[in-house]
């Protein structure tokens, strides 16, 4: 039989008891972001290129780009944010953010609906053509919570 | 392969105390004068710091003693071999029948299938290298 | 919607897709200490038929079609579906694999996506409470 | 007597993730366990086909999410010996370091997981609160969590400054002091002893007979540790690994605890060996087509695991191979359930450190 004295969670349970919680009030009280915490992928429209650089190496292939029609899109739901892309451009157009939403919801099953976490830029073509109908300025299906 | 010789040298290892760390297989795609492609089988054995490795090469079909009886751990690997590379393992002493992984695709690491993935992807082997080159641009 | 809103205490069903062990230790950091979602009610239940919102990780193979079916036939409705993770999202880097069907939307109507490799804890809460919102809309239209 | 057949898994409570044991019992006591595995398969060694090698160390690294920095470092440092290339001193310190702090997160998640196995929640709670830490040092480091994606062929993507390193030997030795308290728990507690001691017994003829590896290897009194080799740094530093005789699953759970503060000790002396030279180069650039095949051996939490590379000059590698710990110590599980209680088959299952996605990959 053993000692039924020998209770060592019992000192560990009493300090636990009149200490302060350790949890942390999410999402009234956020962690802080350490610098260099890799997040969401963002992309600048105004420094590409469009070498396609990035898309090329892109192990989950998350990334499309054309030259020819000035377009860059990111499948936020297959990054895996490696970091790859970035390391690669030479423009620095690519850069990560963790105050970006982290969440997508469902959009509609038809086929016009918005892919959730599909975003894509359209450039102006140099010639000087209207740009593609669609918003220059970003993403089209990023809901935020 | 030498089925006796191989057994005899595993044996060697086993009465030495050695451990068997892994038994790899490698396909080898199908190519000139080997219509099926085959298999480059390893058996390495580990003791303290030295790792040594015993390599064959065989045949689809081609029948491979299990060493099972000998090294208890082998069972996993031999099922694994059989069930992703379609090995010919014999006398396992756990067969587990195919029930390991079963995958979507059968035998998913065997030359042929292999071959059949790289053609898909319009890839002839080995991959040209100035393609390489060019992506560093 | 600040989380003392809500009325109820949804009760999650977590499955291990074909994840890599990441994000479903992130769900379960979850559960410790640091984060707590016990504080909302949430439970993490084994129940199938006691769950309101099946939490998801990893993508789908041949072998767990079938076993991410048969749990979400067995929750009552109304019931929501979260992804967890660029996996259980899209398939993630596995989506290329020979054995990997893609992210878990080929198989149940998925309501809530939470990216990232591995999702962060964050995300995830975020992602449940989303999926509590996406819970009342969808009373809401069957009551 | 009747036999009958128990399925357990793939969804079940004490499993993190799925696989299937159908256990034989007669009456309470387990006389022969099928194990069945595929759940978790995704074929990730056949994607050397399609991810090209100078991206494939991230496939690599998403094996397992709990050993990721070591698979990534593993995958780096046999493509490097493949392409000869000298990777700088500093970025094989930081490597070391960093994989030492794997070790520490995994113990400490295996022992909360363990804990939760015998039913002892508590525990579970205090290992994790205290895993939260080193997985901010991580990110703090490296940027991620879980994933670290700081491996690259030739060396690593960030530095550490000295100061930086300096601060996280302080932290740790600080978590290593309020650890003590915990471990003296695992090690001492009634009721652990109670329900571990003298279950799932592992003599030292059979942890060989069935090629165990790891902790699982150390419990039984088997002195075996890849780190022995003195690859990877390690011969620059004091080390003997740590050794229990019982075999059973407390000496198991023991085995870890102690490696917990033996790994924050071997950070320590790393940072006080390794040359204080910040700025220094953490990575060469490395080009070319690799062609050649390795085996390289490392030492994961959960044991030995062997990378196996085949090249063949193209810009796509041959083959790929992991063998990771737990695929090694499948057969012991298998061998320890063989004759137990039904009951104690949980907590034998969680001693061994059960990754599964590592397992199948």
């Amino acid at each position: 039989m053993a000692n039924p004295f020998n209770l060592p969670m019992v000192g560990r349970s009493l300090r636990n008891l009149l200490s302060r919680p350790a949890t942390r009030r999410y999402p009234s009280e956020t962690r802080p972001h350490f610098a260099g915490t890799r997040g969401t992928l963002e992309f600048d429209l105004d420094t590409c290129v469009f070498c396609g650089l990035c898309a090329r190496r892109c192990p989950t292939v998350a990334l499309t780009c054309s030259r020819e029609e000035r377009y860059f899109a990111i499948e936020q739901l297959r990054c895996i944010a490696c970091g790859v892309c970035i390391d690669l451009c030479n423009k620095d157009s690519l850069r990560m953010s963790v105050d970006a939403p982290h969440v997508h919801l469902h959009t509609g099953a038809a086929p016009g609906d918005p892919r959730p976490g599909h975003q894509e830029w359209h450039q102006k073509p140099p010639d000087g053509s209207p740009p593609v109908p669609g918003d220059a300025a970003g993403g089209t299906a990023a809901a935020a919570v | 392969m030498d089925k006796d010789a191989f057994l005899a040298r595993v044996d060697r290892y086993h009465r030495d105390g050695w451990r068997l760390a892994i038994i790899n297989t490698t396909s080898i795609l199908p190519a000139e004068g080997m219509d099926g492609g085959a298999f480059d089988i390893s058996w390495s054995f580990a003791s303290d710091q030295l790792i040594e490795h015993v390599r064959e090469r065989v045949l689809p079909g081609e029948e491979v003693p299990s060493i099972s009886t000998s090294f208890g751990a082998a069972f996993l690997y031999e099922n694994e071999m059989r069930e992703l590379f379609g090995v010919n393992v014999t006398g396992m002493a756990l067969d587990l029948k195919g029930q390991l992984y079963q995958t979507s695709t059968i035998v998913p690491f065997a030359p042929s299938a292999i071959r059949a993935r790289l053609d898909a992807l319009g890839r002839g082997d080995p991959a040209p290298k100035h393609e390489a080159g060019a992506k560093k641009a | 919607m600040p989380m003392s809103l809500f009325k109820r205490s949804p009760w999650i069903l977590h499955y291990d897709g074909s994840s890599c062990n990441g994000c479903d230790i992130e769900v379960l950091a979850c559960l410790t200490p640091l984060y707590d979602v016990e504080r909302f009610g949430v439970v993490n239940t084994g129940n199938p038929k006691h769950a309101d919102i099946l939490l998801v990780t990893g993508s789908v193979n041949e072998r767990n079609i079938e076993i991410i079916q048969n749990l979400y036939r067995q929750m009552p409705d109304p019931k929501v579906v979260v992804a967890v993770g660029a996996c259980a999202c899209s398939g993630g880097i596995f989506a290329r694999a020979y054995n990997i069907q893609g992210g878990i939307d080929q198989v149940v109507p998925v309501d809530v996506y939470v990216p990232g490799c591995a999702a962060r804890p964050e995300s995830i809460i975020d992602g449940v409470v989303s999926g509590i919102a996406a819970l009342e809309q969808k009373r809401k239209r069957s009551a | 007597m009747k036999r009958t057949v128990v399925p357990m898994g793939p969804q079940h409570p004490v499993l993190p993730e799925p696989i299937v044991l159908d256990l034989v019992l007669e009456d309470e006591k387990v006389v022969d366990a099928i194990p069945t595995i595929g759940y978790i398969h995704r074929g990730l060694e056949a994607l050397v086909e399609r991810v090209e090698y100078t991206e494939f160390g991230y496939v690599v690294e998403r094996i397992c999410g709990i050993c990721s920095f070591m698979h990534g470092m593993g995958y780096a440092v046999a493509m490097e010996e493949i392409m000869a290339v000298e990777v700088p001193e500093r970025a094989r310190w930081l490597r070391l370091i960093w994989a030492e702090m794997s070790r520490i997160h995994s113990h400490l998640l295996w022992l909360g997981l363990g804990a939760d196995a015998f039913g002892f929640e508590n525990l579970f709670m205090h290992c994790w609160r205290t895993r939260e830490e080193v997985l901010d040092i991580f990110e703090k480091t490296t940027g991620g969590r879980i994933i670290f994606s700081v491996n690259r062929i030739g060396g690593v993507r960030r530095d550490i400054s000295d100061t930086e390193l300096a601060a996280i030997v302080e932290k740790l030795q600080q978590l290593g002091a309020g650890f003590a308290a915990t471990a003296r728990i695992f090690e001492t507690d009634p009721s652990i002893r109670h329900r571990l001691s003298g279950v799932g017994i592992l003599s030292r003829e059979d942890a060989h007979a069935v090629d165990a590896v790891g902790p699982m290897a150390r419990a039984s009194g088997i002195r075996m540790d890849t780190r022995l080799t003195g690859t990877h740094l390690y011969d620059r530093l004091d080390f003997e690994p740590v050794l229990e005789t019982a075999g059973d699953c407390l000496a198991r759970v023991v085995v870890r605890v102690r490696e917990i503060s033996q790994s924050i000790d071997l950070i320590r002396q790393a940072v006080d060996r390794m040359p204080k030279a910040e700025g220094a180069p953490i990575e060469v650039k490395v080009r070319g087509l690799p062609t050649g095949e390795v085996f390289e051996r490392l030492e994961q939490p959960r044991g030995e695991v062997i990378y196996y590379i085949k090249a063949n000059g193209t810009k796509y590698l041959e083959r790929f191979r992991a063998r990771t710990p737990t695929f090694a110590n499948i057969p012991a599980m298998i061998k320890l359930v063989k004759g137990c209680d039904l009951a104690d088959v949980p907590n034998i299952i969680m001693t061994i450190d059960p990754c599964i996605s590592c397992t199948e990959r």
